[in-house]
């Protein structure tokens, strides 16, 4: 039998893998605050704050940033409709080809993001559609459904089917079923898979290379800098400032889930 | 019914495909259309970003009112990629690029009567191979020069006089060996540097051209670059990755662009170039314009521009390449100088075997191994094939 | 009065959405027709259209000089993938991410099992926010963050200079495939950070099927004389293996599919999806890429097959 | 008029006929018990009464009105779910007034008719706590409140007392019976506990493979059941198999006879032999093995009991053994 307490073995395993999780991120924020601004010199050879200032008064990056979160927001709104839709469908019936929609869904995640990149830039080609904020946001709300949906069927499945029929029962149709019994008692489950489809949206740069045309998301900006860069100490701010922006949502999606048995990146 | 569904599908693409582009060239220069988009080499466009004291975009702006935006391509490959997909005006092509471009009607003819600084071209460029196709024009010439040996001053005690280097181990003057130490470009046209190397140290060869290899010239020089793979950690496809590379990776020699070694040595790190003894091969970019160009007027008014303003001579300094127009070393209207032009390759023209596309019916030799081969098997060898 | 107030009821039932509402009633494939009608119009349309789309194009071919596309049926495109360098790539790939796979279960297993059964209170949170900040933690920046460590100039020299192991570090480098010059142009670096980046993308499947192994069958493999070490051989780890074969989709697929890790850091050789990328925008020659692009959505298929008869799906 | 009429009514899910042609008819005002093992359709035939379920074929109709096509929300019948089915993110009070007010009423007035529904389950005082503040039999009280509120004419109970413990079950039988007396409520339940049936029920249907097997009052099911199906499963009475009892009373249909009612005697028209005994304290239990068919008999306390392996003789009054239908 195990006993109650772990063997010693085992936590300087599990602290050492978080340990391999967490520093090089830590690193980063030590990066944001350093002097030198050509080399990756270690140690800092001294702090400065001086670059969240140059940062700040940078046109391109508000432009990279106001575009992610245009694209992630509006993704998101897509992707909560879609998710939502398809979770109520799945999880209040049984028909045929269920398995087969609820592939559909995943898919877009299980196969890797070049083939959707890819896929999704020749069918724009073929149908001579223009590159624009729409060809990024049609390619990242169609990966941001699973997350909602994940989310919502999980709900769903754990809200009792016979909440629905009470309230038709006593007398409310349909609609007034949805705003008045299942939409209370999913939304937190929505705003948890809108919180984490936005932050994965927000984050995306494999498809949003191919359906991107000219135009820069935060993330593309940074590629750009990483493999060309201008100012590194802006793009050091910047990631910093990538890493607690995306860390809200998630801490968000932690307090609304907690005490819940969702594992909220599930999907990811 | 479904190969029926397949062959619709298949026939409206390429309906759609061959209406496009008409060859006609512009008689006259109209209302400029507010923008401009151009495909260019990283560095060839400046506006003052990198160092305010670069820029001859504004200055056209204003003058123009077309906006320009540019995307930086970093391969002749990506170029020719980019222009097929179409939706930019202008591309700073490369030898290798223009005359796939113009055989793939991506580019449209040039009326040279349009552009009134014309006649200050340079003479050798005016109806170069690369640009110029059965006495038709396709473009402007942009700006040349040589792929230069790079290298770290620590590292070698005195200029490094031949292209071994970077081909085959030898033990440098700081006592090291170069192994892992060099670079090399990662474009299938580095197969060139590697048979004008041997053009050099292998004359029983019988190469001619370095871009116009018989099948065993082209053995031979992938051989080479085999040999050099060894020698290589990781191949150079973007200048900025380069400059990253040789101040956080112990870099120590490539061939390079003039770009990359001013932009080093503004930083204070320790490097020089050369041209060594084989020779090197060199580029010479046209600025051609997209046989669909939405902004042919804007696109008409740059050609002029980057012949007449002060930007032939301010981007030979930045680039270190030698202008089209041999006056802007010496007029004065931008930085550059007679010494500088001289010190960029100005004289060496003749030597410089400028990047130009592999084809299989070549003029030197009876037959060529063709682009596509040197695409792939170049891939190979960094694979390690 | 019970009768009038039920047709009060009745009658203030009939607006337009209450006349929708009754035909829905009537009809429940009606419903189920329209809450599925959007979702699978959007990916049945845009996803499924463009892997179609990408399909096509994978059967076309390109003109090598001018870098056009024929439009014509070939199967040419795919004899190009096994050319000897191109087949390297496929086989490169598929080993890195069945490392990066084997390497990430490996290091997710403990922290996983540890959350799963020891983490209680304050502490399950701690790990649970613990696996999640890196796993949303921005891609690139991670990315950035192993260039700063790996980069010969790097905080990893710098570290073991200050420890006087650099020359562990040398003499790692000096062996031959994983060696480079540094680590940052090696494959032991592309490999670092590619479990890196996936390993928490095995952690929670792992640590959720854990969590479903309910304790009293613990107790009972061990009140059968089990030792720890047996409980967790023949009862914990074969209950664990759904999780692990459902995390190692991710991890799979996610190094199957990028092209930005080895493009930052490793050894110029190609992974399938740089081919993916540069076949496509550098060298425009769509078709191979969307030949190459097919390669993984075979692996994937064959992958999600054997993962959903091990009963992976359940543990997603 | 009756309350809720069935006419041939069926429910196939695919090749499952969860209700198979049932015919019955509900009258107004009564206790009506819908009783059978799981799977028997019964509840599918409470769920096409609130309109849950359509119907594949025949006709429903409540208070004469056809409702093939109203659905549940239209109909004038409420239902206590079986897991009670309370809205999570309402409190106790909005719960109860969730029906009055989707029908429009004012905050206050439907507050007040809650708070009084409230009262009338005992339950005065509980408006404003959660539902997963309550214990089980206050939620149940909850669910029968939020029914009631809306003064149906027919109140629907799916296993009303499944989830209750014994002593709460017993409680809420009084108490149910009790409020469908005073309000005068049709209250149709179904449940698959015989006994709950016959305490509550006005009248009984047994259900078994989506038809209805008997009807009758609570007397008739249990001491009359019409088939053997009916005698086993209500009450566990001794079925006598059609040959045995063609040689006891030369009608060759099987016959039921209730375990009280089987005596031990010296001689008697059947002889079996013991094969077990336990104590109940009012009663011994006591098994036989009669040519081929179990038996089972109740015996008095003060009756002579018989060892196992005995031989004894059984015997029975005329008039408890009950001939049935052959069949189901």
């Amino acid at each position: 039998m195990l006993s109650d307490r772990a063997p010693l073995s085992l936590k300087i395993a599990a602290a050492a893998g978080l340990l391999f999780l967490h520093l090089p991120i830590l690193l980063i924020f030590a990066y944001a605050f350093t002097t030198e601004e050509k080399s990756f010199a270690w140690p800092p050879p001294g702090l400065t704050l001086k670059w969240f200032a140059v940062t700040w008064n940078r046109p391109d990056v508000w432009e990279a940033l106001s575009l992610s979160v245009k694209v992630a927001s509006i993704s998101t709104v897509i992707a909560m409709f879609l998710g939502t839709l398809c979770a109520a469908a799945v999880s209040r019936t049984r028909f045929f080809g269920r398995e087969t929609v609820s592939l559909l869904v995943i898919l877009p995640i299980a196969l890797p993001g070049v083939v959707t990149g890819i896929a999704l830039r020749s069918a724009f080609s073929i149908a001579d559609i223009p590159f624009s904020t729409w060809t990024i946001i049609l390619g990242h709300a169609t990966f941001c459904v699973v997350i909602v949906y994940n989310n919502a069927v999980a709900r769903f499945r754990r809200t009792s089917g016979s909440l629905i029929e009470a309230s038709m029962d006593l007398g409310a149709n349909m609609f007034q079923t949805l705003r008045h019994v299942i939409l209370p008692n999913i939304a937190t489950a929505l705003v948890v898979g809108g919180m984490l489809a936005f932050a994965l949206s927000f984050d995306e740069v494999i498809v949003t290379t191919f359906t991107a045309g000219q135009q820069q998301t935060l993330p593309i900006w940074m590629l750009e800098e990483l493999v060309r860069p201008r100012e590194r100490p802006v793009t050091n701010v910047v990631a910093m400032v990538v890493v607690l922006v995306t860390m809200l949502p998630i801490l968000g999606a932690y307090y609304l889930t907690r005490g819940t048995d969702q594992v909220a990146g599930q999907g990811k | 019914m479904k190969q029926t569904f397949i062959t619709a599908v298949v026939s409206s693409i390429t309906a759609a495909s061959v209406a496009t582009g008409s060859l006609a060239q512009m008689t006259e220069i109209g209302e400029g259309e507010g923008e401009l988009s151009i495909v260019a080499w990283a560095g060839y466009i400046e506006r003052g970003e990198t160092d305010p004291a670069f820029d001859w975009v504004t200055k056209f702006e204003e003058e123009t009112g077309c906006m320009v935006s540019v995307k930086t391509a970093n391969t002749s490959d990506e170029m020719v990629a980019l222009m097929n997909e179409g939706g930019f005006d202008l591309v700073t092509a490369s030898g290798d690029a223009s005359l796939r471009m113009i055989a793939g009607k991506r580019v449209q003819p040039i009326n040279i009567d349009l552009i009134p600084s014309w006649d200050a071209v340079d003479d050798r460029l005016k109806d170069a191979p690369w640009h110029t196709v059965d006495g038709v024009h396709y473009g402007t010439p942009y700006m040349w020069g040589p792929n230069v040996l790079m290298y770290n001053t620590e590292a070698f005690a005195e200029a490094p006089t031949s292209w071994s280097v970077v081909f085959e181990e030898t033990t440098l003057s700081d006592g090291q060996s170069n192994a892992g130490r060099v670079q090399a470009y990662d474009g299938p046209i580095h197969i060139a540097d590697a048979a004008n190397y041997l053009m050099h140290h292998q004359p029983d060869l019988g190469i001619k051209d370095p871009y116009e290899l018989t099948q065993d010239q082209y053995n031979a020089a992938l051989d080479l670059l085999r040999q050099q793979r060894e020698l290589v950690s990781r191949y150079w496809h973007d200048a900025f990755i380069q400059i990253d590379d040789f101040k956080n990776e112990g870099m120590v020699a490539s061939g390079s662009w003039p770009f990359q070694v001013n932009l080093l040595q503004a930083d204070d790190v320790k490097v020089a170039s050369v041209i060594p003894e084989e020779g090197a091969t060199g580029w010479a970019d046209t600025t051609m314009l997209h046989a669909d160009a939405e902004h042919p007027n804007c696109a008409y008014k740059w050609m002029e521009h980057q012949l007449s303003s002060n930007l032939q001579s301010d981007l030979s300094v930045w680039f270190g390449a030698v202008p089209s127009v041999p006056s802007a070393c010496t007029d004065g209207r931008g930085m550059q100088t007679q010494e500088g032009c001289d010190a960029n390759g100005l004289a060496q023209f003749d030597q410089i075997k400028f990047w130009k596309t592999p084809v299989a019916q070549c003029e030197s030799q009876d037959e060529c191994v063709p682009y596509y081969r040197w695409v792939s098997d170049y891939i190979g060898v960094i694979g390690g094939r | 009065m019970a009768q009038t107030d039920a047709s009060l009821v009745q009658s203030r039932n009939e607006g337009l959405g209450a006349r929708l509402s009754d035909t829905l009633w009537r009809r429940p494939s009606l419903l189920l027709f329209l809450l599925l009608l959007p979702p699978v119009l959007w990916l049945g349309i845009i996803y499924l259209g463009s892997l179609f789309a990408l399909l096509l194009q994978s059967f076309f071919s390109i003109d090598h000089f001018t870098g056009m596309i024929n439009y014509e049926f070939t199967l040419r495109t795919y004899a190009e993938l096994f050319t000897p360098a191109n087949f390297d790539i496929i086989l490169r790939t598929v080993l890195m991410a069945a490392c990066t796979t084997v390497a990430s279960a490996i290091i997710a297993f403990p922290i996983a099992f540890y959350a799963a059964r020891y983490a209680k209170g304050r502490w399950r949170a701690v790990f649970y926010l613990g696996i999640m900040m890196p796993l949303w933690s921005s891609y690139l920046v991670k990315i950035y963050a192993w260039k700063l460590i790996l980069a010969k100039e790097g905080i990893l020299t710098w570290a073991l200079e200050g420890l006087h192991l650099n020359w562990l570090l040398d003499a790692y480098l000096s062996l031959p495939v994983v060696g480079g010059n540094s680590l940052s142009v090696s494959v032991t670096g592309t490999f670092i950070v590619f479990v890196y980046v996936w390993m928490p993308f095995m952690i929670l499947p792992i640590q959720a099927a854990l969590e479903r192994v309910p304790t009293s069958m613990l107790e009972a493999s061990g009140d059968l004389g089990a030792r720890p070490g047996q409980t967790f051989r023949h009862v914990l780890f074969p209950l664990a293996l759904p999780g692990v074969v459902a995390g190692s989709i991710f991890t799979f697929s996610l190094t199957l599919g990028d092209y930005i890790i080895p493009q930052i850091i490793g050894t110029s050789r190609l992974f399938i999806g740089q081919a993916v990328y540069q076949h496509q925008g550098i060298a425009g020659n769509i078709p191979l890429a969307a030949a190459f692009a097919v390669v993984p959505i075979v692996i994937m298929g064959f992958y999600l097959w054997g993962a959903k008869r091990m009963g992976a799906f359940d543990a997603l | 008029m009756s309350a809720v009429v069935f006419d041939h009514v069926s429910r196939h899910f695919g090749a499952v006929r969860a209700v198979d042609g049932v015919s019955l008819a509900i009258e107004e005002g009564e206790f009506f018990a819908m009783l059978g093992p799981s799977g028997s359709g019964k509840t599918t035939c409470l769920r096409l009464i609130a309109g849950f379920e359509r119907p594949t074929g025949g006709d429903i109709r409540i208070f004469g009105e056809q409702v093939a096509d109203l659905p549940p929300y239209k109909r004038h019948v409420n239902t206590v779910f079986q897991d009670y089915a309370l809205f999570p993110h309402l409190n106790v009070r909005d719960n109860v007034a969730y029906g009055l007010m989707i029908a429009g009423q004012g905050k206050k007035q439907r507050h007040k008719a809650a708070d009084e529904a409230l009262e009338m389950v005992r339950l005065g005082g509980y408006g404003a706590r959660k539902p997963s503040e309550l214990s089980g039999g206050q939620r149940q009280r909850v669910a029968l409140a939020r029914a009631l509120v809306n003064k149906p004419r027919v109140l629907l109970l799916d296993e009303p007392l499944g989830a209750l413990d014994l002593k709460l079950r017993e409680q809420m039988q009084e108490e149910l019976k009790g409020l469908q007396r005073q309000l005068g409520i049709t209250f149709v339940f179904v449940t698959h506990d015989q006994g709950e049936a016959l305490s509550m029920a006005d009248r009984v249907a047994v259900f078994n493979d989506g038809k209805i097997i008997q009807v009758g009052a609570p007397e008739d099911i249990y001491f009359r059941p019409d088939v053997p199906f009916v005698a086993d499963f209500v009450g566990s009475s001794n079925v006598l198999p059609a040959d045995l009892v063609a040689r006891l009373t030369g009608q060759s249909r099987p016959a039921a006879i209730r375990p009280e009612r089987l005596k031990l005697a010296e001689t008697g028209p059947l002889s079996a032999q013991v094969i077990g005994l336990s104590f109940l304290g009012l009663t011994t239990r006591v098994s036989f093995q009669a040519e081929g068919t179990r038996l089972t008999a109740l015996l008095p306390q003060d009756a002579p009991r018989p060892a196992k392996g005995d031989t004894v003789a059984l015997t029975w009054a005329e008039d408890d053994l009950h001939l049935m239908r052959a069949g189901a």
